[in-house]
C-alpha cells in the first residue's frame, strides 16, 4: 500500500513535469497549427539561464523573472527571424524547421554551458513532506501548483477571451482572420513568445528536481509532445490530463511490472488510448488533422 | 418497371437538429428528378446519405433492388451511383485528365503489385482508361485544359470537371448537388443542355439546385423539402403551382419571374 | 508513348540518375564519402517508402526507424545466431516488418495527422525498448556483434565501393517500383485521397485499403534497408533505430518534397550532403568545433525550409511548371471566350 | 592490410582517434578527446618520437556507430593511419572492431563492454584500456564481502554503459556469493527515480549498486535521501568526478565507488607506481581544461600512450604495432592502471588497478 | 460626405504566370451600390481581394477615402471599415456561429463594449433567424446557404462603411436571394453603407445597383449606369444569352 502510494506520487511528480511542458505545445499549436519541437529547448533555456543568473549572484526572484524575460525574447525572436520567414511552408516543413531550431539552440547551449548537468536551488526547503506514507518534495508540489495555475490561465484565455477566439480563428482560417482585423503574424509571434515563457517557467520549476543540462530538452520535448497529443491537440486541460496519465502509467508500470519496460508500457498505453479515442482524450474531432 | 432509387422513411438527426424527417419517395430508371427546398431544408444531407457519406438515423435507402444505407461510401460507386459536390471537391494537385481517370477507378482493377512491376495487363488497362478519360473530357468540353492542374481552373470549368469525373464512373444514377451554383446565366443554360445530353446516355439524374430555370427545364419529377420534411412531389408544373412550395421556397410567381428574368 | 495531361515515368530521369550513381564513387574518391554515400543509399530506401506514405497516402509515420530496426535485427539474429544465409533472411527481413505494419495499420486505420504521428512514434518507442530489453535475442543495449557479410557468386560485399553499388542497385529497383506505383491507377487513387478523401471514396476508391497497402510497402522498404545496414555493419545496436532515426527519415522526405518519389531520394542525398559539408567545414576551419558543427547543421536545416518551403524537387520543377502554366492559361482563356458566346 | 610501407618513410606517424565528443556519450567522450589533444601537443613539443612528429587525426562519432564506421573507414583508407584509438561507447567500438579486423588495423578502444576484446581469438587486432566493468564489479563485491553483505539491489541506466555493468554484476555474483535480489533500470534523463527506489527499499537488499553516468546517479542519491533510505549506495566508476558530489549535495555523503586512482592524485601514496604518471597527467589536464580528467580522461591518455610506446620501440607498421601491444606491453604503467596484454587478454588490467572511493564532507576520499 | 470613397487606378495582378488583372480602373462613390459583373475567371474575385488587401497589386494604385491603401495588409484596412465578404464564405468552420459573429466585431470590440456588440448580434439574428437557432452549432456543419448567411452577418458585425460582397447570393434559395439583395439595399439606404458587389445573378444585382462594371479577362470592358447596362445589348448577349435582334 505505502509503496503504491509512493508510485502514484512520483508518477504525479513526473506527470506534472510532462504536463507543464505540454502546455507550451498547446499554446503554439492553437494559433499556428505548428507542433514546435523546439519547445523542450525553451524549457532547457529556462533551467540553464536560471543557473547562470544565480551563479552571477542575482537574488532568486530577480533571476527568476529575468530568466522568463530572456527566454520570452528568444522565443519571440525565433518566430520573427525564422518561422515567419518560411512563408508557404506547410505544417510538416514547419515542424522540420522547429527541429532545426532545436538542434541549433541545443548546439549553442552545449557551447555556452558545456555538457555537464548543473544544480539549481529549490524555491524553498528540500525537506520532503510525507503524504499518506509517501514522500514528496516541496518542489514537486510547486510544479503541480504552477501547472494548475498555467492551465487555468490558458484555458480561460483560449476558451473565454476574445484574444483566445482570435487565436483559434488564426488556426482555423488565417485568410478569414485577416478579414476580421486579426493579424496571424502578430498572433503567431505572440504565441511563440508566450509558449517560450511557459517553457521557461517549466524549466524554472523543474530545474531543482532534475539537474538541468544542455540536452534535457530532447526527452522533455518528446514526453511533452506525447502528453499534448494524448490529451487531444489544442486542449490545455487535455495536455495536463495527458501529462499526468503518462507520468502515472510510467511510474506504476515501473513499480508493478518492470522499470526496464516502463516506456514500452507508457507508450503502449498511449497507443491504446488513441485507438479508443482517435482524437485524444479531450480533443475536438476536426482539429487534429492540422495541416497534414 | 422497378424503382431505381427508393428512400423509405429516412430520418437524419445531428444532435438536436433534425436534418431529414421521415422522408419517403422513389423514382424509376431514366428519370431526371429535381430536389429543391430552402437553405437548410436537408437536401445535401439526403444526398450524403444516398451516396453513403454518412448513414441515416432511421429508415432505409434502396438502389436498384439493393439496400445501400450503411454501406461504406467507396462501395457505392461500383453499384452505379456517382455524385458531384456543392462545395467543390476536385483533386486540386492533379491534372484535369487525371481527375477524370480517378473516376474510372471502379471500371479497372490492376492492383498495387501489378502496377509496381508494370505487368502487361496493367499497361493495356492504363491505355484504355486514358482513352475513356479523353472521351468524357470531350463530352463536357474540357479537352483543351486536359493537362492543367485542376487547382488553377476557374469555377465554371471546375463544375464541368466534377461532372466529367462523375460520368467516368459509368453511373446508373448521377447526383448533382448545386451543379450550377456560381455559374452565370449562359453557363447555367449550357449546363442544362449538358444534363439533358447525359440523360440521353440513359443515366438517371438526381439534382439539387436553387436555379429554377435549370431545375424546371431538366426535371421530369421534383421533390420539395422544407425543414427536413418532404412537402411536395410532382411534375415541374404541379410543383410550381403548389401553394406550400411557393410560400416556403419559390416566392410568388412574378417575383420569381423578375429574379431570373 | 506520351500521354497528354498525365504524369508519366520518365525513363530519361531514371537513366540519368543511374549514370550519376555509377560515376559518383569516382567523383567522391575518399572512403569517407563512399561510406556516407552508402548510408545515403540505405536511407534513400527508407525515405522513398516514407515518401509514398506521406506524399501519396497523406499519412505520416514517426516509427519508420522501428521497421528499419526490425529488418536489421531479424536478419542479424537469423544469420548470426541461426546461421541462415543472408539471402534467405532477406525475405524475412521484408516480410516481418510488412506483417507488423499490417497489424498496426488495421489498428491505426482511424487515426489521422498528428494523432497518427503520435501512434507511430509510440510504436517506435515500444520496439526500441524491446530491442534494449530482449537481451537474450538482441544482446540489449551493448549491441549485437558478428553479423556475416553478404556473398554473391563467391564475391563478398565488404564496406566500400562493392557495398555502395549493392545498396544503390537495390535502391534503384525500389525507386523504379515506386515510380511505377505512383504513375498507375493505384498511384492516382492515392494522390486523390491526399486531395479530397471524401471525393475519392465516392469515386469508388477504397481509401482505407490503399493507405494500408502503402503503409505495408513502406515498412517492407524499411526492412530491406535494415537488412542492408545490418550486413554492412559488423554490429548493430538499438541506438540506430530510435526516434532520432525516424525523425531523420521524416526530415529527408520533407526537405526533398513529399509529392514526388525523387523528392525522397534527393532529400536523403541533401541531408547527407549538408552533414558532410558541415563536417568538412569543421575539419577545414579551426574555430568550427564539433559542437559548433551541430549549430551549423541546425542553421542550415532552418535555411533550407525557409528557402525551399515546398521541398527541393518541387522548387526545382517549379520553373518548368511556370512555363507549362502560362500556356495552360492561354488555352483556358480561349475556351472561356468560347463559353461566353456559346448558347 | 593495404600499404603500410608507404607510411613507413613519411615524416610523421599518423594515428587515428575517434571519440564521442558530442551526443549522449559526450560526458565520457569529451575527457578522452581532450586528453588525446593534450597528449599530442605534449609529445610533439617534446620533439616527437625520435625526431618524427605524431599526427593525431581526431574525429567525433557523435556517439553513433554510423559516424564511427564512416570515420573508421576514412582513418584507414583516406588517412592511412598506423593505428586507431577509440571509440567511447560500446556500440561504436564494436562497429569499428569489425572494420579493424577486416583491414588488419590495430584498434585500442575506450569502450566498457568486455565483448569488445573477447573472445580474444576473434579480437586479434583489438585492445582496450578501460577497467572492464568486470574489474569494477570485482572491487565492489570484494568490498561487500568485507562488509559482510551478500544481498544486493541493482539500479542501472538502460543505456550501453549500464547494460554492460549489469552483465558483469550478474556474471560475477556467483563467484563472490552475491545474490541480486532486485534489478531495476532507468533512462539517462528520467526526472525522478523514486519508484524504482521504493521497490528496492522494500526488498531485503543490504546494499544498492547504481550503474550509470550523471545526472541519473545524482538524482538517485537525492531521491533515496528524500525517501529516507539507509542502505549503502554503491556507484560505478562512471560517476567518479567532483560534479557528482556538486549535484547530489549532502545526499552524496557515504556513496562508495570503484575508480581509477586518477580521481584523487593527491591522495595516492608517493610510492605508488602510478603516482608520477597520474599526478603529472592530472595537473597538465586541469591546467589546459578547467575540468577534471576523470577515469575517461585516463583511457584517452593510455590508449594513445600505448600506441606511442609501440612506435618508440620501433614498431612502425600496423602489424608490428599489434604484435608489440600483444607481446611487449607488460607491466606498462598507465594512468588507468598497469597493463600487461597477452594473447589471452587484450584488456590487461587487474582488478587492483581500481581502488574504492567514498564521499566524505563533499570530497572523494580514497577508502581503506 | 460624398464623392469617391474608393478609387482603383491601373491595377494589375498576376498569380505567378497567370495575369488575372490587367490595368483595371474603377471607382465607387460614397453611398453607391456598384455591381462588378463578368464571366467565370474574369478576375472579379481577384479585384476584390486586391482592394481588401488579401493580395497586393503588382502595379497601380488603390485609394480609399483619399488614403493610398495599395500596400496595406488586410488586417489594417479592416480598421477603416472596409469589409470584404470573401468568395466561398470562409467561415471559421470549427468555431460556433456565435464565435464567428463575435470575431466579426473583433476590430471594434473593445471600443464598442460587450453590451453594444450583443445588441448588434441581435440585429443580425433578426435578419437571419436561423443563425440564432444555431448559435452554438459549428459553422462548418451549417448548410451551404446558412454558411453564406453567416458570412454576410459576420461582415455586418464589423460595421462596414464600404462593403465588398463576392457573390453573396451563391447557393441561396430564390426567396433568400431576394431578401439578401433587399437587405443590401437597406444597408445602403438605412445605414449609408457603400457597397461593391459581385453577382452572377446579373439582372437581380443590376436592379439594386446604381452603376455597374463588366470585366472580361482581367480588364473592364463595359461601364455605366445599371439601367443602361441592363438594357445594353452586349451585356445581354454575354450574360443573359439574349441574342441582339
Ligand atoms: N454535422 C451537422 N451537425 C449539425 N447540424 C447539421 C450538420 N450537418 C447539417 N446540419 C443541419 O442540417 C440541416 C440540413 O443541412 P443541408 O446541408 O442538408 O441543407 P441543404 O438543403 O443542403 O441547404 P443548402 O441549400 O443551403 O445547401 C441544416 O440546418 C444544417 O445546419
Ligand atoms: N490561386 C490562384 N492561382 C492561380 N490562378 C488563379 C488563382 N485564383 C484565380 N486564378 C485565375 O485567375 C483568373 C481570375 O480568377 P477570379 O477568381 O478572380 O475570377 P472570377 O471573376 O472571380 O471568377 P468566378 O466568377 O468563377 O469567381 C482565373 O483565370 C483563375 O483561373
Ligand atoms: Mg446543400
Ligand atoms: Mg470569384
Amino acid at each position: 500500500m505505502g509503496d503504491s502510494m509512493q508510485f502514484l506520487i512520483s508518477g504525479l511528480t513526473i506527470g506534472s513535469i510532462y504536463a507543464i511542458v505540454a502546455l507550451g505545445f498547446v499554446t503554439i499549436y492553437s494559433v499556428t497549427k505548428v507542433i514546435n519541437l523546439a519547445q523542450g529547448e525553451f524549457v532547457m533555456l529556462g533551467g540553464m539561464t536560471m543557473y547562470s543568473l544565480l551563479n552571477l549572484g542575482l537574488p532568486y526572484l530577480f533571476a527568476f523573472l529575468s530568466t522568463i524575460a530572456i527566454v520570452v525574447v528568444i522565443g519571440w525572436l525565433l518566430e520573427l527571424t525564422i518561422v515567419r520567414k518560411a512563408k508557404g511552408a506547410d505544417a510538416l516543413s514547419l515542424i522540420i524547421l522547429t527541429i532545426g531550431a532545436a538542434i541549433f539552440i541545443r548546439g549553442i547551449a552545449s557551447m555556452v554551458w558545456g555538457k555537464d548537468s548543473v544544480k539549481v536551488a529549490s524555491f524553498a526547503s528540500d525537506e520532503p513532506v510525507s503524504v499518506m506514507g509517501a514522500s514528496i518534495t516541496p518542489q514537486s508540489i510547486w510544479v503541480m501548483v504552477f501547472m494548475l495555475i498555467i492551465v487555468a490561465g490558458l484555458f480561460l484565455m483560449i476558451e473565454k477571451t476574445m484574444l483566445g477566439k482570435a487565436f483559434r480563428a488564426c488556426s482555423v482560417n488565417p485568410m478569414a482572420a485577416k478579414l476580421m482585423a486579426i493579424s496571424p503574424k502578430k498572433m503567431s509571434s505572440f504565441s511563440f513568445a508566450l509558449s517560450a515563457g511557459l517553457g521557461a517557467l517549466a524549466g524554472l520549476v523543474i530545474a531543482p528536481i532534475i539537474f538541468p543540462a544542455y540536452d534535457m530538452g530532447v526527452m522533455l520535448g518528446i514526453k511533452g509532445f506525447s502528453a499534448t497529443i494524448l490529451g487531444g491537440l489544442g486542449s490545455a486541460p487535455g495536455a495536463v490530463l495527458g501529462g499526468l496519465l503518462l507520468g502515472v502509467i510510467e511510474s506504476l508500470g515501473a513499480g508493478f511490472i518492470s522499470s526496464g519496460m516502463k516506456d514500452a508500457i507508457a507508450f503502449g498505453f498511449v497507443l491504446m488510448i488513441l485507438l479508443i479515442r482517435p482524437y485524444g482524450l479531450l480533443g475536438e474531432k476536426n482539429v487534429g488533422k492540422g495541416g497534414l | 418497371m422497378p424503382n431505381l432509387l427508393e428512400v423509405k422513411q429516412v430520418t437524419k438527426k445531428f444532435g438536436g437538429v433534425v436534418a431529414n424527417k421521415d422522408i419517403t419517395f422513389s423514382f424509376e430508371e431514366g428519370n431526371v428528378v429535381g430536389l429543391i427546398g430552402p437553405n437548410g431544408a436537408g437536401k445535401s444531407t439526403l444526398f450524403n446519405m444516398v451516396s453513403s457519406i454518412f448513414p441515416p438515423t432511421e429508415g432505409e435507402i434502396w438502389f436498384d433492388g439493393k439496400r445501400i444505407d450503411r454501406l461504406p461510401s467507396y462501395k457505392i460507386a461500383p453499384l452505379g451511383i456517382a455524385r458531384t459536390f456543392q462545395n467543390l471537391q476536385v483533386f486540386k494537385r492533379m491534372t484535369v485528365l487525371e481527375n477524370v481517370m480517378v473516376g474510372l477507378h471502379t471500371n479497372s482493377k490492376s492492383g498495387i503489385l501489378s502496377a509496381a512491376f508494370k505487368l502487361p495487363g496493367a499497361k493495356k488497362e492504363e491505355q484504355k482508361m486514358y482513352e475513356q478519360a479523353w472521351e468524357e473530357l470531350k463530352f463536357v468540353g474540357l479537352e483543351d485544359v486536359a493537362d492543367v492542374e485542376a487547382g488553377n481552373l476557374p469555377l465554371g470549368k471546375l463544375r464541368l470537371l466534377e461532372l466529367a469525373r462523375a460520368l467516368a464512373t459509368r453511373p446508373k444514377l448521377l447526383l448533382l448537388d448545386e451543379i450550377a451554383a456560381g455559374l452565370n446565366h449562359n453557363e447555367t443554360a449550357a449546363m442544362s443542355d449538358l444534363i439533358l445530353q447525359v440523360r440521353k446516355r440513359g443515366v438517371s439524374i438526381f439534382v439539387v439546385e436553387h436555379d429554377m430555370d435549370l431545375v424546371m427545364r431538366v426535371s421530369d419529377q421534383i421533390v420539395v423539402l422544407d425543414q427536413g420534411e418532404k412537402i411536395a412531389q410532382g411534375t415541374p408544373k404541379e410543383v410550381q403551382n403548389d401553394r406550400r412550395v411557393i410560400e416556403a421556397y419559390l416566392g410568388t410567381e412574378e417575383e420569381e419571374e423578375e429574379v431570373s428574368l | 508513348m506520351k500521354r497528354i495531361g498525365m504524369q508519366q515515368m520518365s525513363w530519361k530521369g531514371v537513366a540519368a540518375f543511374t549514370v550519376l550513381i555509377i560515376i559518383l564513387p569516382f567523383l567522391l574518391s575518399t572512403s569517407l564519402m563512399i561510406t556516407k554515400a552508402t548510408f545515403a543509399g540505405i536511407y534513400t530506401i527508407v525515405a522513398v517508402g516514407l515518401g509514398l506514405l506521406m506524399g501519396f497516402a497523406g499519412q505520416i509515420s514517426l516509427g519508420q526507424a522501428a521497421f528499419y530496426g526490425v529488418g536489421a535485427y531479424a536478419t542479424a539474429i537469423l544469420t548470426a545466431t541461426y546461421g541462415l544465409s543472408p539471402w534467405v533472411s532477406l525475405i524475412i527481413a521484408i516480410v516481418v516488418p510488412g506483417l507488423i505494419a499490417y497489424v498496426l495499420g488495421h489498428t491505426m486505420a482511424r487515426l489521422h495527422g498528428y494523432y497518427l504521428a503520435m501512434a507511430t512514434l509510440a510504436f517506435g518507442i515500444v520496439i526500441h525498448v524491446l530491442l534494449v530489453e530482449w537481451k537474450g535475442l538482441t544482446n540489449g543495449a551493448s549491441g549485437f556483434y558478428g553479423i556475416p557479410k553478404i556473398e554473391l557468386f563467391g564475391f563478398t560485399f565488404r564496406q566500400g565501393i562493392g557495398y555502395y553499388y549493392l545498396v544503390w542497385a537495390i535502391a534503384l529497383v525500389i525507386i523504379i517500383l515506386s515510380l511505377n506505383i505512383i504513375h498507375s491507377r493505384v498511384g492516382r487513387a492515392l494522390r486523390s485521397i491526399h486531395d479530397s478523401e471524401v471525393a475519392s471514396s465516392s469515386m469508388g476508391v477504397d481509401t482505407g485499403r490503399y493507405k494500408m497497402q502503402v503503409f505495408i510497402i513502406s515498412a517492407m522498404f524499411a526492412g530491406v534497408a535494415g537488412w542492408l545496414f545490418a550486413h554492412m555493419s559488423y554490429s548493430i545496436s538499438p541506438g540506430s533505430f530510435g526516434l532520432d532515426g525516424s525523425i531523420l527519415f521524416l526530415t529527408m522526405v520533407v526537405l526533398g518534397g513529399a509529392t514526388t518519389v525523387w523528392g525522397a531520394v534527393f532529400g536523403a542525398l541533401l541531408i547527407t550532403a549538408i552533414s558532410s559539408f558541415v563536417q568538412t567545414l569543421g575539419s577545414q576551419i579551426s574555430f568550427i568545433t564539433s559542437d559548433f558543427e551541430h549549430v551549423l547543421y541546425g542553421l542550415i536545416l532552418m535555411l533550407v525550409v525557409i528557402f525551399l518551403p515546398q521541398g527541393l524537387i518541387p522548387a526545382i520543377s517549379g520553373k518548368l511548371k511556370q512555363v507549362f502554366h502560362s500556356s495552360a492559361k492561354k488555352k483556358s482563356n480561349v475556351s472561356t471566350v468560347k463559353g461566353d458566346q456559346s448558347a | 592490410a593495404c600499404n603500410e610501407e608507404a607510411q613507413g618513410d613519411s615524416d610523421v606517424y599518423k594515428i587515428g582517434a575517434i571519440y564521442s565528443k558530442t551526443g549522449p556519450g559526450s560526458p565520457l567522450g569529451e575527457p578522452e578527446w581532450n586528453a588525446t589533444k593534450l597528449l599530442e601537443k605534449k609529445i610533439n613539443d617534446e620533439g616527437g618520437i625520435d625526431g618524427k612528429k605524431v599526427e593525431i587525426i581526431l574525429a567525433d562519432d557523435e556517439s553513433t556507430p554510423e559516424k564511427a564506421m564512416e570515420e573508421m573507414n576514412s582513418m584507414i583508407h583516406d588517412e592511412d593511419v598506423l593505428a586507431v584509438v577509440g571509440s567511447t561507447t560500446t556500440g561504436a567500438s564494436l562497429a569499428m572492431k569489425g572494420i579493424a579486423m577486416d583491414n588488419e588495423v590495430p584498434l585500442i578502444s575506450a569502450g566498457a563492454a568486455v565483448s569488445i576484446v573477447s573472445p580474444v581469438e576473434e579480437s586479434k587486432w583489438v585492445f582496450k584500456t578501460p577497467h572492464s566493468d568486470a574489474h569494477a564489479v570485482e572491487r565492489i563485491y570484494m568490498h561487500l564481502q568485507n562488509e559482510g553483505m551478500n544481498k544486493i539491489a541493482v539500479l542501472a541506466d538502460s543505456n550501453a554503459f549500464g547494460a554492460s555493468g549489469v552483465e558483469q554484476l550478474e556474471a560475477l555474483a556467483g563467484d563472490y556469493g552475491m545474490e541480486i535480489v532486485i534489478k531495476e533500470s532507468y533512462n539517462t534523463d528520467d526526472p525522478d527515480m523514486k519508484t524504482q527506489l521504493t521497490k528496492i527499499d522494500s526488498s531485503d537488499a543490504q546494499a544498492m549498486v547504481v550503474w550509470g553516468t550523471n545526472p541519473g546517479p545524482a538524482i538517485i542519491a537525492k531521491n533515496s535521501k528524500e525517501l529516507g533510505m539507509d542502505i549503502p549506495y554503491i556507484g560505478s566508476h562512471g560517476i567518479a568526478k567532483q560534479s557528482f558530489i556538486d549535484l547530489a549535495g549532502d545526499a552524496a555523503e557515504g556513496v562508495t565507488i570503484p575508480t581509477g586512482k586518477l580521481l584523487f592524485p593527491t591522495q595516492i601514496p608517493e610510492d605508488d607506481e602510478q603516482y608520477d604518471v597520474i599526478s603529472s597527467f592530472y595537473d597538465e589536464y586541469t591546467a589546459e581544461y578547467d575540468s577534471e580528467p576523470t577515469n575517461f580522461g585516463s583511457y584517452g591518455y593510455d590508449n594513445l600512450m600505448l600506441v606511442v610506446e609501440a612506435l618508440k620501440s620501433g614498431a612502425t607498421d600496423r602489424e608490428a604495432i599489434r604484435d608489440y601491444l600483444e607481446n611487449d606491453v607488460d607491466g606498462y604503467v598507465g594512468a588507468t592502471g598497469i597493463f600487461s596484454f597477452s594473447d589471452k587478454d587484450h584488456n590487461g588490467l587487474e582488478a587492483d588497478s581500481m581502488v574504492l572511493a567514498e564521499v566524505k564532507d563533499g570530497k572523494w576520499m580514497l577508502k581503506e | 460626405m460624398s464623392g469617391k470613397i474608393l478609387q482603383v487606378e491601373g491595377v494589375s495582378f498576376s498569380y505567378g504566370p497567370i495575369q488575372a488583372l490587367d490595368d483595371v480602373n474603377l471607382h465607387v462613390d460614397q453611398g453607391e451600390i456598384v455591381a462588378l459583373l463578368g464571366a467565370n475567371g474574369a478576375g472579379k474575385t481577384t479585384m476584390l481581394n486586391n482592394i481588401a488587401g488579401l493580395l497586393q497589386p503588382s502595379s497601380g494604385k488603390i485609394s480609399y477615402r483619399d488614403k493610398d491603401i495599395t500596400s496595406w495588409e488586410a488586417e489594417k484596412i479592416v480598421h477603416d471599415r472596409l469589409i470584404l465578404v470573401p468568395e466561398h464564405r470562409q467561415v471559421f468552420s470549427t468555431m460556433s456561429v456565435l464565435d464567428n459573429l463575435l470575431l466579426g466585431s473583433y476590430h471594434h470590440y473593445k471600443k464598442t463594449g460587450k453590451k453594444e456588440v450583443n445588441k448588434e448580434i441581435d440585429k443580425v439574428f433578426n435578419l437571419f433567424p436561423i443563425l440564432e437557432e444555431r448559435k452554438e452549432q459549428l459553422a462548418g456543419t451549417l448548410s451551404g446557404g446558412q454558411q453564406q448567411m453567416l458570412a454576410i452577418a459576420r461582415a455586418i458585425m464589423a460595421k462596414p462603411d464600404l462593403l465588398l460582397l463576392d457573390e453573396p447570393s451563391l447557393g441561396l434559395a430564390p426567396l433568400i436571394v431576394k431578401e439578401v439583395l433587399d437587405y443590401v439595399q437597406q444597408l445602403r439606404d438605412a445605414f449609408g453603407v457603400t457597397i461593391l458587389l459581385i453577382e452572377q445573378n446579373v439582372s437581380a444585382s443590376l436592379k439594386i445597383a446604381d452603376r455597374g462594371y463588366v470585366m472580361s479577362h482581367g480588364t473592364i470592358v463595359q461601364e455605366g449606369r445599371a439601367k443602361d447596362l441592363l438594357h445594353n445589348p452586349e451585356v445581354k448577349e454575354i450574360f443573359l444569352g439574349h441574342t441582339v435582334s
